[in-house]
């Protein structure tokens, strides 16, 4: 059994998650690692769109910007980002829409726009980019992050994207009629939504992880499901392609990966 | 009908001080070598869109081109922030920089309107959060059968938009191809547009029946500037430069760094610098 | 997820009376063989929706599959009317005809607006003229930003797309080119379509990068007819038979002759009978 | 000097309107004989494009459908029909509208929908298709037609498309920016907009051509121009472009053409 990095657990835990038939909107960083690897192991025909218009990418190494020579390449086709953003991501014919951000509450909401206030902000961040209607448009959200206390907040200084919002009914509430968030994976453990409140609890540690870690790491009070489970740790052909996947990256990319 | 100008004479021709300038390019065909003009010619008030604004308009800004910025993803991709424009949203320097905040659908939708001619764009977005709270642009239409709430923002309608293109042909009509953004669209939508390309051809071929061509009655200035989207990429001429991307994030966290380096870089240098990143940056 | 079926387990799988169907083609790439599948399978109670319902329409409402047709031209391209339409809308032979009717700008509007997923378009037409007083499908919206009224209409939202197209590959992608209409359009804002192709191939080349193609994931069913097109034409296979299009005004002037015509031709026909068509017509 | 037909006049008096800085957007019949024989004579770079999506075609022959693939193979580039619809003729991208119609009143308002009414038509016309958006956003609507009593009626049965509707600034007040009809070239004569009263008041008269003949084939009283002028007959050059087209789309369509 050879040893991994958490962030290997990470990357492996969330492409397990996504099967082939599925069309899956992808940001890019951890996500694209995730859904590259999840086609190159389980899902081999999965279709992956960049917002960047290339539908249906099959890149050979992972694209360091949305909209890399390589992802056009690669693509059945390519199409302008109104198109995009119009017929295949409002169309609703996109399966998973993959987002990180930089601070999440327990309803998976999202801020990638500022920390502190929006007019005075302390840290002024990228912004919203195609998160806030991915978070409504697609069937459903998977999210990934490295877990931290300043990333998982009890409660985010701007709503960049819509999770399940203040829980419960909240989405059905405001018209929206797709799943959301129903997957957050992260360095530590996997949390789901609860079917009745919508709080994203702990449905599975990864191997050597300890609640209290997760605790010291999530900025609001970690709930957990009743029956918990260990995330299987990843297998050496998991292991193999996504360590094959980043040395082509970076023998592409050079210094620059 | 396009006329083919010096990049001097295009942006002599075609951007005025206090000028709404969309200059558009989704990490492919970002018109840099025109951005380093608009600079070396000391534009002043432009009001900035675009929906990925990264390096060209960290350099416009630090230099004090830009009055306002409207945006929807602001940062140097896969490095981290831009900090002139971090430095004139939080500290006002060189001057304050007013920002209108967009998602990507909705910039994508105002550019499509603009292009249609049209005063506004509805689309379904911005369900629970908090940008319309913070940006008095986004506002609520009712579907007038379904009664659904949709978001309807302005038509973006640019007073001049720039953008890189592969090929111009003699007469002036522009090609592209690859990843093509909202190039075409934002063109479309302004009054005057500048187009640079890598080359200037005979004819576009192999010509397929519906390639993305913009007719020379639809743009305004044509300059040939091999390389002028560097460190952009043009797809068929060259790569991305990667490199350049994360020095940038050095370069540009210090004032000091930053105006000297603009200085040696872009104000005394002219298009031509371009034409070598091409042939360092060309596929093999 | 596309399938590969015969034409009669196309028209059964996708196909059902009463469904709200868009068969479209803009002169181009008309699916003549799937409407007449359709007439054999005798589908009753059709919604038939088209921008310019020709020689197939004809055929349908003769038949009697149609309770409604919604539409923006409806005519023999160069020829004159389409009798047996005239004489459902003007008789109601064999069964009344409700018509909807609209601009090409209003119906291109709402085919666009169903792909992208919207309950409405919106756009600058109707002005001045009669046809809101008789289409109450038309209404007006006002541009929150800009006070402009605007003209607004229900998207289209089929319950099947049949179109025609040149190629499919083996895994169920669907190529296009040349005079594409507003076919994506319309299988996009469909529930379920049927493609009629001209033939499958291993792969699509030479690729361009911005290919019209639609994903076997955006289509229900696929089937290979040589010609299916026919008398419409498939850029690329073969040309339009432009005297079969005047050959259909007398077929159709007299309700007999017209039903002679439909049994000899189509009920007692099969889909293989375009092949001959196409190999007539074939460009030189 | 050749002999011509009243068909040939009314078709090159139309051509001789367009400039090669036009960008036309060209119907079936008539209007795209005027537009191919403007740009095989003075206008050799006129913009000429179909609302099937074509855009800068030069056709070699006459095209018999909107559609035809002779259209595609000679155009610069084909778009989408929403395409055309929205960027290029709502984008108000078109300087001239060339339209023809059924039913014509004096202030150039058209009916190709029905003669009668609406509900119980006498005849069932084949419907407005692109005209009632060509006529709002060109720039400039130019009208071909043959003139008889029954097209040029006192009063439409329907107003399919705008044309300068109950006259004087009708157009303005509906908040239409463009110019609406500024000629209607006939096989008798041409009219043109008075520029007070928005009417078509005739200003020019095809050789040959009598005052008495214009009136009995219109159903207003016909106003004339102060000056009247005689149109221009066809020159050499003119008819043998226009006889060479047609015998060239009669070559390649047989009698289909």
């Amino acid at each position: 059994m050879t040893s991994y990095t958490p962030n290997e657990m990470m990357t492996v835990a969330a492409a397990r998650a996504l099967k082939s038939s599925d069309v899956c909107f992808v940001g890019i960083g951890q996500p694209s690692a995730a859904c590259n690897l999840a086609r190159l192991t389980h899902a081999p025909d999965i279709t992956l769109i960049y917002e960047s218009g290339t539908i249906a990418t099959k890149p050979n190494v992972l694209p360091l910007s949305i909209g890399d020579g390589e992802l056009s390449e690669t693509a059945m086709t390519t199409v302008s980002v109104p198109e995009m953003f119009r017929y295949w991501l409002q169309g609703g014919r996109i399966t998973i829409g993959f987002l990180g951000g930089a601070q999440i509450d327990k309803y998976a909401n999202l801020n990638t726009t500022v920390v502190g206030s929006y007019n005075k902000p302390k840290v002024r961040l990228p912004g919203g980019g195609g998160a806030p209607e991915i978070a409504t448009s697609c069937g459903e959200i998977f999210i990934i992050m490295n877990q931290s206390p300043r990333g998982f907040v009890e409660r985010l200084d701007f709503v960049t994207s819509l999770g399940h919002g203040e829980g419960g009914a909240y989405r059905e509430k405001l018209g929206v009629t797709t799943k959301g968030p129903t997957r957050l994976v992260t360095d530590l453990c996997i949390f789901e939504p609860d079917p009745e409140t919508k709080e994203m609890i702990v449905t599975s540690i990864h191997p050597g992880v300890t609640r209290a870690q997760i605790e010291a790491n999530t900025g609001w009070r970690v709930r957990y499901a009743n029956e918990v489970v260990e995330t299987p740790i990843p297998r050496a052909d998991e292991l193999a392609a996504l360590r094959e996947l980043h040395a082509r990256t970076k023998r592409a990319h050079g210094d620059q990966a | 009908m396009s006329q083919f100008l010096s990049l001097a004479e295009a942006v002599e021709a075609t951007i005025y001080d206090g000028d709404t300038v969309a200059m558009e390019g989704f990490t492919h065909l970002i018109p840099h070598a025109a951005g380093h003009e608009v600079i070396r010619q000391r534009r002043k008030h432009l009001s900035l869109i675009r929906m990925t604004p990264d390096l060209i308009y960290d350099q416009l800004i630090g230099m004090g081109c830009a009055d306002k910025l409207t945006f929807s993803w602001g940062g140097n991709p896969g490095v981290g922030s831009l900090h002139r424009m971090r430095d004139a949203v939080e500290n006002g320097w060189p001057t304050p920089l007013a920002i209108e905040e967009h998602s990507h659908a909705a910039m994508a939708n105002a550019y499509e309107a603009g292009a249609a001619g049209l005063p506004c764009a509805i689309f379904r977005g911005y369900i629970g959060v908090d940008l319309p709270k913070v940006n008095a642009n986004i506002k609520r239409i009712t579907c007038p059968f379904t009664g659904e709430m949709l978001a309807a923002i302005p038509a973006i309608r640019p007073d001049v938009a720039v953008i890189h293109a592969q090929k111009a042909d003699r007469a002036g009509n522009v090609f592209m191809e690859g990843i093509v953004g909202v190039q075409k669209h934002a063109v479309l939508a302004a009054k005057r547009s500048l187009v640079t390309v890598e080359e200037i051809v005979d004819e576009f071929s192999p010509r397929t029946l519906n390639a993305t061509i913009l007719p020379a009655w639809t743009v305004t200035a044509i300059v040939e500037i091999p390389g002028g989207a560097h460190p952009s990429y043009a797809h068929g001429y060259y790569m991305r430069d990667n490199a350049y991307y994360k020095a940038w994030d050095a370069i540009a966290r210090d004032r000091d760094g930053f105006l000297a380096w603009m200085k040696t870089n872009v104000l005394e240098k002219g298009p031509e610098i371009f034409a070598a990143q091409r042939q360092r940056l060309a596929a093999a």
